[in-house]
C-alpha cells in the first residue's frame, strides 16, 4: 500500500476504535449481560459503544451465547447488511465448541466457520467487565489494524457459503410470513 | 368448595369408572381413554378445572405408547389434576381440545411439532419452532441429537498444536 | 385491495425483547394482523435434559429462562423432592424464598425498565438497571455467580448464606424503598406515560382466562389469583402479604401491579429474614455418589409463581440415573402466541414494542 | 465591491466552522449532561467528532439515484440556511437575511431528506418520513402565528434588524410577549425532534426512521446536516426572541442556555405517539399564539 494510504488507514483505524457502534441484537442468552454493561454501573457509551437499531449503522455484531440454526441464517443476513469495517464478538463457549449444548440438533457448534469471529469472550455468559475489557481489547487490536474479519470473509467468501450451506440447507428462507 | 375427590367422584358417576393416583395432596392422576377425554375434560372444566397448564407429550417406546397430559389446574383451591389418556405410537391421533381451552391451539401445535401426534380438528399444525426440519419429530426417543450434531455442525478438533497453542509464548 | 404492507417486527430489532419475530400486517399506521413466529433459541432443551443425570441438569437449568433463572431450579428441586420423597429442611425452604424473591424484584426492576425502553424514556432504564445490578451483587455474595446461580439443589440449598448478608439484603431492601417515590414521579405520574399505554392492549378477564394469561396480566383484570396464595410453596403460608389486583386490565394497569408486587416482595423478605431459623441447609439426598442418583418412578407437575405468571415443570421419571421426560411450561407461551394474534390486531405500529413489553413477553420460554 | 465580496465569503465559512464545531461539541456536551441525569459518566464531549469522522471512514451502500441526490440536497440546503442566521456580531448577509428566506431554504433541507429516505425503500423509513411530515404541521403552524406576531410588531422581518431593534431598545421579544415565547420554545423542541416529539426517529418502534438504510457516509453527512440543522433552528429562536447579541460569544451562551434546558426537558419525558404529539400543539400551543397576536395586534400596535 502506498505510503499516504497507510497514514490514513492509521487515522481511520484510531476513529474506529474510538467510536464503535453495536448492533442491537441479542442472539443467545449472553444479552441479559448487555443492559447492566449499557447503563449506569458499567456504561459502554463512555468508551464510545452504544447501541445501533439498524445493520447499516452498526460496526459491531455480537454473538452472544449459542447460536441456533433458525438464528444463524438472520444472523448471516445482519452481518451481510452491515458495512464493511465490520467486526463480531462471540460470547462464552458456545460459541467456540458448541458449549453446554454441545450435543443439542439446533445449535452450531464452531462459530469460525459461519461468520469471521474477531474477538471471543470467556465465560459462560461473559460478566460486564469481560464485556467491557474484551471491548478495549477489541478497540485495541482494530487500532493497531489487525481485526480484518471483514476482509477475510471477502476473500474466502465460498469457503463460507460452503459451509453455511452445508449446515443450514438453505441460507434464505423463501416464504418467511409461511403463507 | 367442594374438594378434588368429591369433584373426581361425581365425573365418575357421569362418565364412568377410571382410576386416580395420588401425587401429592394438592395433585393426583387420572388415566383416561381417548374416546371419553373430550367429554371427561368438559365436565372437569365446568367443575371448576378452568385453567389448561400445559398439554405434554411423553413417548413410552417400549410399550409403543405416546401418553398424552393434559395439565388442568383450579385457581380457588389451588389443586392441579393430571388427565392422562395414550395413544398407539404408529398411527398417534387423538382428537382436539380447542373448543374447550381456545389456547390448546398452540400447545397442541407445538406437541404435534416434537411428536408427530396429530390433534384431529386443529387447523394449522404448521411447523412453529423448528424451521425447515426433515428429521422425524425431534422429542421421539429413536432420535439421537448427539449423531445429528456430529454431522451436521462440525466442531473445533483440538489437535496437537492446541497443547502449543495454550503453553505457548503468546498467552 | 386496500394498501396492506407486509413488516417485521423481527428477530433483530430494538423493540424486541430477546428474539423472536412478529410478523405485522399493516394498513396505514395500524396492525390489521399480527402473527408470532418463535424458534429463534430454541436448543431442544428438553431432548438435553433427558440425555443428562438428575444431577447434572443443574447446569443446564437456569439457561432456560435469562431474565429470571432461579424460577428454574426452585421448581425442578421441588419436582424432584415429591419424586424422591425428600423432605427439605426448614431453614432452607426460608432461604429459597429469599432467592425467589430478590430474583422477582430484579425482573420486576427489569421490566420497569423496559417499559422506559420502549417509550423512550431511558432515565428510568438507567436507574431501574443500576438498581437491579445491586441485586446481582448479593446474588454474587450468595451463590458465587451473577445471573445463573445453581444454588437450589433437590433437597434443600448448596451452602448455607453467608456472614452478615442478612443486614447488606436489609440496607438494600430499605434504599430501594428510599428511591420508590423517584420511580413513582418518574414513571407512575409521568402523564406521557400514562397517556400512551392507557387503554393499550386492554384484556378483559373473559379473554385473560380464555387465552390463559397467568401472573399481572391476570391480576390486573381483578382477579386475585396468585400460586403463592392459591398452591402456597416453601413458606409462602407463613408469611403475610397481600395480591395487589387492578380492574382496568391494560398496560398501565399491569406495570403499576408490577411496582405494587415489588413492594409486596420487599414486605415478604423483611418477615423471611425475621422469622429464618437455625438448622441444616441441605437433606442428604442418596447413599453413593449424586451422579448416580436413581429417582423413584413417577410423573408430577409442580408450579411457582415467577415474576411474569405460572412457571412450571411436569417431570416423569422411570426410575433410571437420567428423567425420562422434562416439559416447560413457561408463563409467556399463551400470551406471547395466542395473545399476540389475538390481542395485537387494532394497535399502533408505535405501540406494538410497547404491548410486547407489558404483556411479559419472553421468547426462551415458548422455544426452550 | 470586490472587498465587501470577499469579506462576506471569509465570513460565511467562519460562520460554518462556528457553526459546526459549536453545535457538535454541545451536542457531546449534552450527551455527558443526559448521562449524568441518567446516573453515569457518558461519553468524552468530542466523541460527537469522533462519530462523524468515523462514519466518513465506513463503505457505504448507496439505493439509486434519488438516495444519494437527497443527501446532496439535503445537506446543501441545511448548509445555505445557516448563511442567513446573524451569530452575534458575524452577520454574513446583515441587511438581506429574511427569516422567510430561512424557512424556505429550511424547508428544501428536510424535504431533501425526505425524498432520500422514501428513495431508499425501507418500509420503516417512509413510516417515519410520514411521521416528521405530520409532526412538522403540528409544531408549523403555532410557530409561524407567533412569528408574524413579532413581525407585525416591529414591522421588519429582517433578522439582523430584528436583533438591532431588540438590543437598541434594550428589551428582548421575550419580555414584550411572553406567551409568544413559551410558544416558540414549545415548537422549537419539536423542531429539533427532541424527545417529547422525537416519534419520527423512534428506535423502539420503527428502527431509527428515516436513517434506517444510510451507512457509513452518507450517515455522516446526515449527522452534520443535523448539526447545522440544529444551529439554525436555536440561532432562530435566540435572534428572534433573546435578541441575538451584540458579540458572537453572547449569541453563544444564549444558544447554550436554550440548548442545555430543552436537552434537561426531554432528558425526563418520554415519546407521544404522532396523533397525539398533533393533538399537543394544535390544543394549547396554537390557543396561546392566537391569544398572543390578538394582544400584539389590537393592545401594542405597531411600533
Amino acid at each position: 500500500m502506498s505510503n499516504e494510504h497507510k497514514a490514513w488507514e492509521r487515522v481511520a483505524n484510531m476513529l474506529r476504535s474510538r467510536s464503535l457502534w453495536m448492533l442491537y441484537y441479542c442472539t443467545g442468552c449472553g444479552a441479559i449481560e448487555l443492559p447492566p454493561t449499557m447503563t449506569s454501573r458499567f456504561d459502554m457509551e463512555r468508551l464510545g459503544i452504544g447501541p445501533m437499531a439498524t445493520p447499516r449503522q452498526a460496526d459491531i455484531l455480537l454473538i452472544t451465547g449459542y447460536l441456533s440454526t433458525k438464528t444463524l441464517r438472520r444472523v448471516i443476513y445482519s452481518y451481510e447488511q452491515m458495512q464493511s469495517p465490520k467486526y463480531i464478538v462471540g460470547f462464552g463457549s458456545c460459541t467456540l465448541n458448541g458449549g453446554i449444548y454441545y450435543d443439542s440438533y439446533a445449535t452450531i457448534n464452531k462459530l469460525d466457520l459461519y461468520v469471521p469471529v474477531d474477538l471471543y469472550l470467556a465465560g459462560c455468559m461473559p460478566r460486564p467487565e469481560a464485556i467491557v475489557s474484551g471491548f478495549t481489547a477489541l478497540m485495541s487490536k482494530i487500532d493497531k489494524g489487525e481485526a480484518n474479519g471483514w476482509k477475510e470473509y471477502q476473500e474466502k467468501n465460498d469457503w463460507f457459503k460452503r459451509n453455511q450451506i452445508e449446515a443450514l440447507g438453505e441460507v434464505y428462507v423463501h416464504d418467511e410470513f409461511h403463507e | 368448595m367442594n374438594s378434588m375427590n368429591e369433584i373426581l367422584k361425581e365425573v365418575m358417576a357421569i362418565s364412568g369408572e377410571f382410576s386416580v393416583k395420588e401425587v401429592t395432596a394438592r395433585e393426583s392422576i387420572i388415566f383416561v381413554e381417548t374416546s371419553r377425554l373430550n367429554a371427561i375434560l368438559e365436565i372437569l372444566k365446568r367443575k371448576g378445572f378452568s385453567h389448561l397448564s400445559l398439554i405434554t407429550g411423553v413417548d413410552r417406546i417400549e410399550d409403543g405408547v405416546f401418553e398424552v397430559f393434559y395439565t388442568l389446574f383450579r385457581w380457588e383451591t389451588g389443586e392441579a389434576l393430571l388427565v392422562k389418556s395414550s395413544v398407539s405410537r404408529d398411527a398417534p391421533v387423538i382428537t382436539t381440545v380447542m373448543h374447550l381451552w381456545p389456547t390448546a391451539r398452540f400447545y397442541e401445535r407445538d406437541v404435534h411439532e416434537f411428536f408427530g401426534i396429530v390433534f384431529d380438528g386443529n387447523p394449522d399444525l404448521k411447523p412453529l419452532i423448528l424451521e425447515n426440519w426433515k428429521e422425524i419429530p425431534p422429542m421421539r426417543k429413536d432420535f439421537d441429537p448427539q449423531k445429528y450434531s456430529n454431522e451436521h455442525f462440525p466442531d473445533r478438533h483440538y489437535g496437537s498444536e492446541f497443547l502449543v497453542e495454550g503453553g505457548g509464548e503468546n498467552e | 385491495m386496500s394498501k396492506e404492507v407486509k413488516l417485521f417486527l423481527g428477530p433483530n430489532h430494538p423493540g424486541m425483547h430477546g428474539n423472536s419475530s412478529v410478523h405485522l400486517y399493516v394498513e396505514g399506521d395500524t396492525v390489521v394482523r399480527a402473527r408470532l413466529v418463535p424458534g429463534f433459541l430454541h436448543r431442544g432443551f428438553e431432548k438435553l435434559m433427558e440425555r443428562r443425570g438428575w444431577m447434572q441438569n443443574l447446569a443446564l437449568i437456569p439457561r432456560i429462562c435469562v431474565p429470571e433463572p432461579d424460577i428454574n431450579e426452585a421448581v425442578y428441586a421441588m419436582a424432584v423432592e415429591v419424586l424422591s420423597g425428600t423432605e427439605v429442611p426448614e431453614r432452607a425452604q426460608w432461604i429459597r424464598m429469599i432467592i425467589l424473591e430478590l430474583a422477582r424484584i430484579a425482573s420486576h426492576l427489569m421490566a420497569l425498565g423496559g417499559v422506559g425502553g420502549s417509550t423512550g424514556l431511558y432515565t428510568i432504564s438507567h436507574w431501574t438497571l443500576a438498581d437491579r445490578d445491586r441485586i446481582l451483587d448479593i446474588f454474587e455474595k450468595i451463590t458465587g455467580a451473577r445471573i445463573y446461580h445453581m444454588y437450589i439443589v433437590p433437597g434443600g440449598v448448596r451452602k448455607d448464606l453467608p456472614e452478615g448478608i442478612e443486614s447488606e439484603i436489609v440496607e438494600f431492601l430499605d434504599y430501594i424503598e428510599s428511591r420508590s417515590d423517584e420511580f413513582e414521579n418518574l414513571l407512575l405520574k409521568n402523564r406521557i406515560i400514562r397517556t400512551r399505554t392507557e387503554g393499550l392492549a386492554l384484556l378483559t378477564r373473559e379473554e385473560a382466562l380464555e387465552i390463559g394469561v397467568t401472573g399481572v396480566g391476570l391480576r390486573a383484570t381483578g382477579l386475585p389469583y396468585d400460586i403463592r396464595k392459591s398452591d402456597p410453596y416453601a413458606k409462602y403460608d407463613s408469611v403475610v402479604f397481600d395480591v395487589p389486583t387492578a380492574t382496568e386490565g391494560d398496560a398501565f394497569a399491569r406495570f403499576t401491579l408490577k411496582y405494587y408486587e415489588m413492594k409486596q416482595s420487599i414486605r415478604i423478605l423483611r418477615q423471611v429474614i425475621e422469622k429464618m431459623p437455625e438448622g441444616p441447609v441441605n437433606a442428604k439426598i442418596s447413599s453413593g455418589s449424586a451422579l448416580r442418583w436413581r429417582v423413584p418412578e413417577g410423573t408430577v407437575y409442580t408450579h411457582i409463581e415467577s415474576s411474569r405468571g405460572e412457571y412450571g415443570y411436569f417431570v416423569v421419571s422411570d426410575g433410571g440415573e437420567k428423567p425420562y421426560r422434562i416439559n416447560v411450561r413457561g408463563a409467556s407461551f399463551p400470551q406471547g402466541l395466542y395473545g399476540v394474534e389475538k390481542l395485537l390486531a387494532g394497535t399502533r405500529i408505535e405501540d406494538v414494542a410497547l404491548w410486547l413489553t407489558t404483556m411479559d413477553f419472553c421468547p426462551p420460554e415458548i422455544d426452550r | 465591491m470586490f472587498m465587501n465580496i470577499v469579506i462576506t465569503i471569509l465570513s460565511g465559512i467562519a460562520l460554518l466552522v462556528v457553526a459546526f464545531i459549536f453545535t457538535v461539541t454541545l451536542e457531546g456536551i449534552a450527551r455527558k449532561i443526559e448521562a449524568r441525569i441518567q446516573r453515569r459518566y457518558g461519553p468524552p464531549f468530542w466523541q460527537n467528532f469522533i462519530d462523524i469522522f468515523k462514519s466518513l471512514t465506513k463503505y457505504s451502500i448507496s439505493h439509486g439515484f434519488i438516495f444519494d441526490f437527497g443527501i446532496l440536497m439535503a445537506l446543501g440546503g441545511t448548509i445555505a440556511t445557516v448563511f442567513f442566521i446573524p451569530a452575534g456580531s458575524l452577520a454574513v448577509f446583515p441587511g438581506i437575511d429574511n427569516v422567510f428566506v430561512v424557512i424556505y431554504l429550511l424547508a428544501i433541507g428536510l424535504l431533501g431528506m425526505a425524498m432520500s429516505a422514501v428513495g431508499s425503500g425501507n418500509p420503516n423509513a417512509s413510516i417515519g418520513i410520514g411521521r416528521a411530515l405530520a409532526q412538522m404541521l403540528g409544531y408549523e403552524l403555532p410557530f409561524m402565528i407567533v412569528i408574524l406576531g413579532v413581525f407585525f410588531h416591529h414591522g421588519t422581518s429582517s433578522l439582523s434588524d430584528l436583533v438591532s431593534i431588540q438590543i437598541a431598545q434594550g428589551a428582548y421579544n421575550v419580555w414584550l410577549m411572553p406567551i409568544g415565547g413559551v410558544v416558540a420554545f414549545v415548537s422549537l423542541i419539536g423542531m429539533l425532534g427532541k424527545k417529547p416529539f422525537d416519534t419520527f426517529i423512534a428506535p423502539a418502534e420503527i428502527a431509527s426512521g428515516p436513517l434506517v438504510e444510510y451507512s457509513g457516509k452518507y450517515l455522516g453527512m446526515l449527522m452534520i446536516q443535523h448539526a447545522f440543522a440544529t444551529f439554525i433552528e436555536i440561532g432562530l429562536f435566540v435572534n428572534l426572541f433573546l435578541g441575538g447579541g451584540r458579540t458572537l460569544w453572547e449569541f453563544l451562551l444564549k444558544f447554550l442556555i436554550v440548548y442545555f434546558s430543552i436537552v434537561i426537558i426531554s432528558a425526563t419525558i418520554p415519546r407521544f405517539r404522532v396523533e397525539q404529539a398533533i393533538k399537543f400543539y394544535w390544543k394549547w400551543p396554537l390557543i396561546l399564539s392566537f391569544v398572543q397576536v390578538i394582544i400584539v395586534v389590537f393592545v401594542m400596535g405597531r411600533r
